[in-house]
């Protein structure tokens, strides 16, 4: 019988240490509970307990931990970790990602900015911010880097594009 | 006192071995010695629903028979300077202490709702007999 | 994938012990058992080439033969705010993993421009077998 | 040279163990081989009487009678950003290291004045024979 080394495993296998074998890997979403005998014979896998998962064939003798999605930070669960997949966390509805790193594998949850009295260019979604519109709404005047409603202006506080947008004094306030 | 950490001892990276065990949030040590005991905690905020946290506090401490009050074993707690915008910050802690057969080990923090409990590799606690 | 550090491992401080070797960049495990893995990578900048980082990270992780994939085993992941003006920040990390015989240990960083690697007793990389 | 911490070595948990000694300031190596060394130092801030420090350095040095200069074994040093209110930072450091019988291992820090010692779980130092 040719002495199976170390590393010199047929493609598609893996040398066992603890077997001094040769053995076909566990399929993914399980893992290797007893090694084969020989290569002929196949290992003994088992599933990976809930909780856990593998998503890879493998000759590990544990699964790996599912990560969990962060709950306090506004993150939701996208898809639930599987035997053979982790989770995968979105946003919850109203938040866009803000990635920590070029994969966005990190990432934090941040509410999407309002657009109060603007239009909204392009809607918040998963991965970016709401854009709103430059300018202000009809019926609403800039107030600062804030658009008001017409209808909440005061005399002290409408000043001259207030009242080319809204009109003269406050009491003829339209809408 | 403050929250003590809940830990995953059986899924993954986690793992009780020469029978260190863990039970109701703490290592129990099962033999007398001196024991390198270590920990880290990854903080990540602001949280909506915890008011503003200026620190974090991380403490290892110490339950044991012999003494009514748990004892501060060690402890990392550092100021945050990142002004309101997400932040995230890890503090490891780890020193060799001599423990009695039967003390348990737990983790304190400042504030449970601060810290990244979302991947074992981030925030974990362990001891090893010298 | 981030990028993955290099480490000396011949001259001065250079940490590879009770034959623990090391090559491309990983240390190879001898022996399989549990071992107190660590890492410290000292960070620095701002760095001119390198957009403006707002966090720094270090990874210890594990290639393995039984798993086609990395596993990440270990990360210390901080943000940054020091806004604009020169830094620099360690990231310890440290904690006993079980490893096979032949199991490589890497260290990634998030920027490796980022990394000071000027002094070795800045930026370390070591494991022993408990 | 920056200035040497003193430790506690006898009360409460102060860590001489495997016959470690610790005279003036150094931890003294009873026995030839490989430790694993340790330290953190909490630093804390401003302090009136210490111009404002815009860092802060912890460094565990050896002095060997073999060689006339301490040599810098591990170094964690750290830029601070808390722009003037209170601030408190802990520094860890920990790796292996090979030392002979008779030397002697220190505590550097950039500023003695900044370092929290009120509490021995805040700032440590020891090491032990693997």
């Amino acid at each position: 019988r040719r002495e199976a080394h170390r590393r010199s495993c047929p493609t598609g296998m893996n040398w066992i240490e603890a077997a001094q074998q040769c053995c076909t890997p566990c399929p993914a979403g399980t893992f290797l509970s007893k090694p084969c005998t020989s290569p002929e014979n196949d290992s003994v896998c088992l599933a990976c307990p809930a909780g856990t998962f593998h998503n890879q064939p493998n000759t590990v003798n544990e699964c790996q931990a599912c990560n969990e999605c962060d709950r306090e930070a506004f993150q939701r669960v996208l898809s639930n970790c599987s035997a053979t997949s982790n989770v995968a966390c979105g946003c919850e509805p109203g938040h866009f990602r803000v990635c920590f790193d070029h994969s966005c594998s990190e990432f934090s949850c941040r509410k999407c900015q309002p657009c109060t009295g603007r239009l909204i260019q392009r809607p918040c979604s998963e991965a970016q911010d709401t854009l709103c519109d430059s300018s202000c709404k009809p019926d609403f005047y800039r107030e600062g880097d804030e658009c008001r409603p017409c209808h909440t202006r005061t005399l002290d506080t409408c000043g001259k594009e207030c009242q080319q947008v809204c009109g003269g004094n406050s009491e003829q306030g339209s809408g | 006192h403050l929250p003590i950490l809940q830990w995953e001892d059986k899924r993954g990276l986690a793992f009780t071995k020469n029978n260190l065990s863990y039970s109701s949030n703490a290592l129990v040590i099962p033999v007398s010695g001196d024991y390198y005991v270590y920990a880290q905690v990854t903080f990540r905020g602001p949280i909506e629903s915890s008011n503003k946290a200026n620190s974090v506090t991380e403490i290892i401490t110490k339950v044991t028979d012999s003494y009514p009050e748990p004892t501060q074993l060690l402890t990392g707690t550092k100021t945050l300077s990142e002004n309101g915008n997400g932040w995230f910050q890890p503090i490891y802690l780890g020193a060799v202490v001599s423990l009695e057969v039967g003390d348990k080990l737990m983790v304190n923090v400042s504030d449970i709702k601060l810290v990244d409990y979302t991947k074992e590799h981030k925030t974990f606690f362990g001891a090893f007999l010298l």
